[in-house]
């Protein structure tokens, strides 16, 4: 059997692959199609300091090769999630990372500081980059000082290894990028949703209530690859990448292009086994372009060969 | 329990102006599905599933049918699919309508597409020997389906727009020329649904509700309806489609 | 016959479909496919001071829904248009706009002025949105002040209006947009393509010799309408509207975002037919949504119903 | 004249590993397509279209025929195709070879999938009369078609990677085993191009390129190759596929 184990801050993943934040829900949905211990770890959803109901609908909208969302962040908030949710993921022989999310510092420091005092999690993803995010009417994840402010104090009142998750929404990703790691983040997560508009032709609306929502799936694969690959030659903490992966091909382009994991979303969506799928295929699909395990494409994307 | 299964298209034909009726063979989902139900069908080349209701379901030849209007790019796409072809479906989704025991008489109302559902719950009422009057609104003479199989139920009254067919008007302005019932089950455009539980306040009512979807098995928040006491909300695709009337805001 | 005509500074346009700048070279190849008066106008392929020859192939990937490309401004410089391209197109009954590039302020300058002296040419589509177009590191694109310099001085050796097209590559474009419109610009032109790439898994490299290219196609499209609709917002001069256009409903769409005329790209390589076929259908759309011309549209946009 | 032409698969078959050998159905491209042009493929899903070589011509059937390998996911889809489907073409597109009239001996060079467009090639200098001389190269025995085709046209060599038919080797191995030609015609893989053309240096030859190509039809700058004095390009899409063996840089 192919060794796929990946070694990352905090994670002991027995393979790369985890359902992606906001796509798997908190995990019970999809347990009835297969056995989640089988995934390297699962990324919970958003978890904000009090329960959000979200944006009105239509929350979401098809675009060619993709989707728009606009959720807007529903979750029952932080300690329903520790109470009602984590339990069960701690049923599974896998991780968990929390994705915390905040209108403000001080709710971005009380939700990490709420996970922290929580055994079953291992990591947390913090999401800087959702559009709802703001403070002073600047999003943390576009702005590179904002970035670092909010990774510094997630990361003191943290003894989780922190992921940030970036924005592709800017000039200029590497600038981010380096301004996290130098603030202290153990990791990146990367590409969060491109924001995108979809218009109703019978109302000639926006289809999303929300008018703008986020786009995903295979269309912005080019995007997330070209990202992580400029990143990478910035950075030296380590990738999970994500943004369109559909099948093991994908996961090995990713890994390729510097990710040191990853993680399917939208796939999800059309079919619910996809990552225990493509846990499948990978060890056939790695053999297949020469390599024996996945520190074996990382060490081959670290040569430099590809970076 | 909800399942990934291949379903074979067994009959495809048009049964009013860009209405398909479909029979797709699946032994799992023909012994599982309960009326109300819905199927997530994957269409090739679209990234989403469409959520398309049970219409009927034959035990004995293990089919289940579906009725679906061609509407956007995804629907288009399917009606193209061929007999013999095989489609990818979740199901069966969702909770399904469920009969109250002690009730003698319902109400069915249904709005065109809306109408597809309440035709196995009428048939599924129907044998257990409850009475079933139907109300089928439909926007124009092209557009009706189904009458004579609802007809089998007991009365049933068609409603078009334009009166090109039928009563003219909305299934709103009959449901006070009807006897007495014991609940409705109602399916069909938000409007209809609206104006109907208002007029049935006092009435022991069901709805079943559409929204855009994703996941369709509950994980991923796209398709939530507030409460009626705004407190909380319902998944549509996993605590509904189904609804007590009250139970939601419309 | 329905009204389909759009009038824009310099433009007096039978109907608003035209052929994207890169994506129908100098017209020459598609005339054999159809007349080319039937064309709103069209956008030439990049021109800058001298030859280029481009960058090494592969120039061309195909992705979700969309492509990528590194063509590297290829032309065989202004001078040589002028003289080769611009008088074939003349022969039609069409509008031409010249796009231009170029990698200094000078160069920038020195083009259009040349362009300003051609008696055929009608209006410039100012390109400052390609990757290759730096001055001092930074991409005129994604600097407001940059956007701002390049547009002024373009304007000043011009009498032809000014169309500056943005990239989408930037965390704001509306910043962007502000500042050519204060600097002058008649117009807009939106959007440019996305910075992507592929990895081949054969040779584990980028497909494109130059790493990275610019993703175009259906897959962009709901960027591109949230940026027309973000920006619309912002100015008051006009938009040519592009990113994934493929059919008529498209079109209605962009316009209804706030696009005033449109152009096609990608759809062009699958389709040579395209342009002419939008053209035939986009009456019967219309007036299937409820318009009576493409003014009416515009007016019902400005209305603010979907603004 | 390039055209948007609809043509109807009359056949399909696998013909050796991974190799697909389609017989599509069009009047006009029968009657226009010359040796070494190409059709420019729409495939369902795929952005771009697919550049194959014309392998055949029948005449009288008004059909053409093409082979392509199935290597990623453009040509896998279009292999599903199914007899009596139609497919959106573009052709015939590119100059094609075109036979020196004085010939009396032509090498053909071909290597895998650069085989097809020599077939025809072969074929209409063989009924002018010219003596037609073959080297073909594949991977190994699995790979191998067309052989007893090329045989018609005269003396035929069958070279494998692996040996595991014909002779071992490669194609290159090969061309001073031949007696005196007056032209050789080449399509292959580059660095097989490459090799070839260095070694035949002293002769006239003509070359057919391969690159990732998007409008086909010389509009986009996609496809260029230097001329060998590197002071020009080009566009392989409709200056070539053909080329002279001096003209450009491989
Ligand atoms: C529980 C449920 C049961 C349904 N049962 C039926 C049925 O039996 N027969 C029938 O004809 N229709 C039914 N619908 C509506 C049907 O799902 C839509 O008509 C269909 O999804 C439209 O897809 P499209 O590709 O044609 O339209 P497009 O507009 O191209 O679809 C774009 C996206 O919007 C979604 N969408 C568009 N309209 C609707 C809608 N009304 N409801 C939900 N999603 C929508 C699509 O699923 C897709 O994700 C049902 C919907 C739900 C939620
Ligand atoms: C003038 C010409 C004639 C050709 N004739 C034949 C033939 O007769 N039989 C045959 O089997 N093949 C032929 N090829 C190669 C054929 O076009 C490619 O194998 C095919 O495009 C690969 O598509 P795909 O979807 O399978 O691969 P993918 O890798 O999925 O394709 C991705 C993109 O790369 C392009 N691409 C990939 N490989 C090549 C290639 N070798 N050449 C050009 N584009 C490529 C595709 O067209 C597509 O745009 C020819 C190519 C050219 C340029
Ligand atoms: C419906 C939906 C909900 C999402 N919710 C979240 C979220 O709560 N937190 C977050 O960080 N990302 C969220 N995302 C973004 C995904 O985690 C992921 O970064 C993105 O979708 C790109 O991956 P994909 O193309 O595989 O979907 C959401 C995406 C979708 C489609
Ligand atoms: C092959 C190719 C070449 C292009 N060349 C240019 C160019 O020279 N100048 C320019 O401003 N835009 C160029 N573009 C961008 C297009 O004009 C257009 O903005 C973009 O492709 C989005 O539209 P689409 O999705 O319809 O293609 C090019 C695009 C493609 C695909
Ligand atoms: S569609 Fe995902 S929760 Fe209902
Ligand atoms: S493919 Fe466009 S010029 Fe050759």
């Amino acid at each position: 059997m192919m060794d796929l184990s990946v070694q990352l801050p905090g994670l002991q993943l027995k393979n790369p692959i985890m359902p992606a934040s906001g796509c798997f829900g908190f995990g019970k949905e999809y347990s009835q199609f297969y056995d989640l211990s089988k995934l390297g770890a699962i990324i919970m959803k958003a978890a904000t300091g009090e329960e959000r109901y979200g944006n009105e609908t239509p929350r979401v909208a098809e675009t060619p090769s993709g989707m728009l969302n606009a959720i807007g962040l529903q979750n029952p908030g932080v300690q329903k999630i520790i109470e009602n949710e984590v339990p069960f993921l701690a049923n599974y022989d896998t991780s968990i990372i929390a994705n915390i999310s905040g209108s403000s510092i001080e709710e971005y420091q009380f939700v990490a500081s709420s996970f922290n005092q929580t055994a079953d999690v291992h990591a947390i993803e913090l999401n800087i980059s959702c559009p709802n995010v703001k403070e002073g009417g600047i999003q943390f994840g576009t702005d590179p000082l904002m970035a670092a402010r909010v990774t510094e104090i997630v990361k003191s009142v943290s003894d989780l290894p922190v992921y940030v998750k970036l924005s592709p929404n800017v000039s200029n990703i590497k600038t981010i990028a380096k301004a996290v790691e130098s603030a202290g983040a153990d990791g990146l997560s990367m590409i969060n949703t491109l924001t995108g508009m979809q218009i109703h032709l019978p109302t000639k609306m926006p289809v999303l209530a929300n008018q703008t929502g986020g786009l995903s799936g295979p269309a912005i694969k080019p995007i997330a690859i070209r990202m992580i690959y400029e990143v990478k030659q910035q950075i030296s903490i380590p990738i999970i990448g994500m943004g369109g992966i559909s099948n093991a091909e994908d996961v090995l382009e990713f890994l390729l292009a510097g990710a040191d994991a990853v993680a399917v979303g939208t796939a999800n969506f059309q079919n619910p086994f996809i990552c225990s799928e493509i846990i499948d295929d990978l060890p056939t699909v790695l053999q297949k372009y020469g390599f024996s395990s996945v520190q074996d494409v990382a060490s081959f994307a670290k040569r430099g060969v590809t970076i | 329990m909800i399942r990934r299964e291949t379903v074979m298209i067994k009959n495809s034909l048009d049964i009013a102006a860009d209405t398909v009726e479909m029979t797709l063979h699946n032994s799992y989902l023909s012994k599982n599905a309960i009326p109300g139900q819905f199927l997530h069908i994957l269409v090739e080349g679209h990234t989403l599933r469409r959520p398309i209701s049970i219409a009927d379901v034959n035990n004995e030849e293990e089919t289940i049918t579906i009725i679906f209007k061609k509407l956007g790019s995804g629907t288009k796409c399917l009606s193209a699919y061929e007999i013999g072809m095989t489609l990818d479906v979740l199901g069966p989704n969702g909770n399904g309508f469920l009969l109250e025991s002690k009730d003698s008489t319902l109400l069915l109302v249904g709005g065109g597409v809306g109408v597809p559902p309440l035709h196995y719950l009428g048939k599924k009422a129907s044998e257990k020997g409850v009475e079933v009057v139907s109300i089928l609104g439909f926007q124009n003479k092209e557009s009706v389906f189904y009458e004579e199989k609802f007809k089998q139920f007991g009365k049933t009254i068609v409603v078009t727009n334009d009166g090109s067919y039928g009563e003219r008007g909305y299934v709103t302005d009959f449901v006070q020329t009807i006897g007495p019932f014991d609940s409705y089950y109602s399916c069909g455009p938000a409007p209809m649904l609206h104006a109907l539980t208002k007029k049935l306040e006092g009435h022991r009512g069901y709805i079943s509700l559409e929204e855009r979807m994703t996941c369709g098995i509950g994980a991923c928040f796209a398709c939530v309806i507030p409460t009626s006491d705004q407190l909380s909300y319902r998944k549509i695709c996993a605590d509904g489609p189904v609804f007590s009337a009250k139970e939601v805001v419309l």
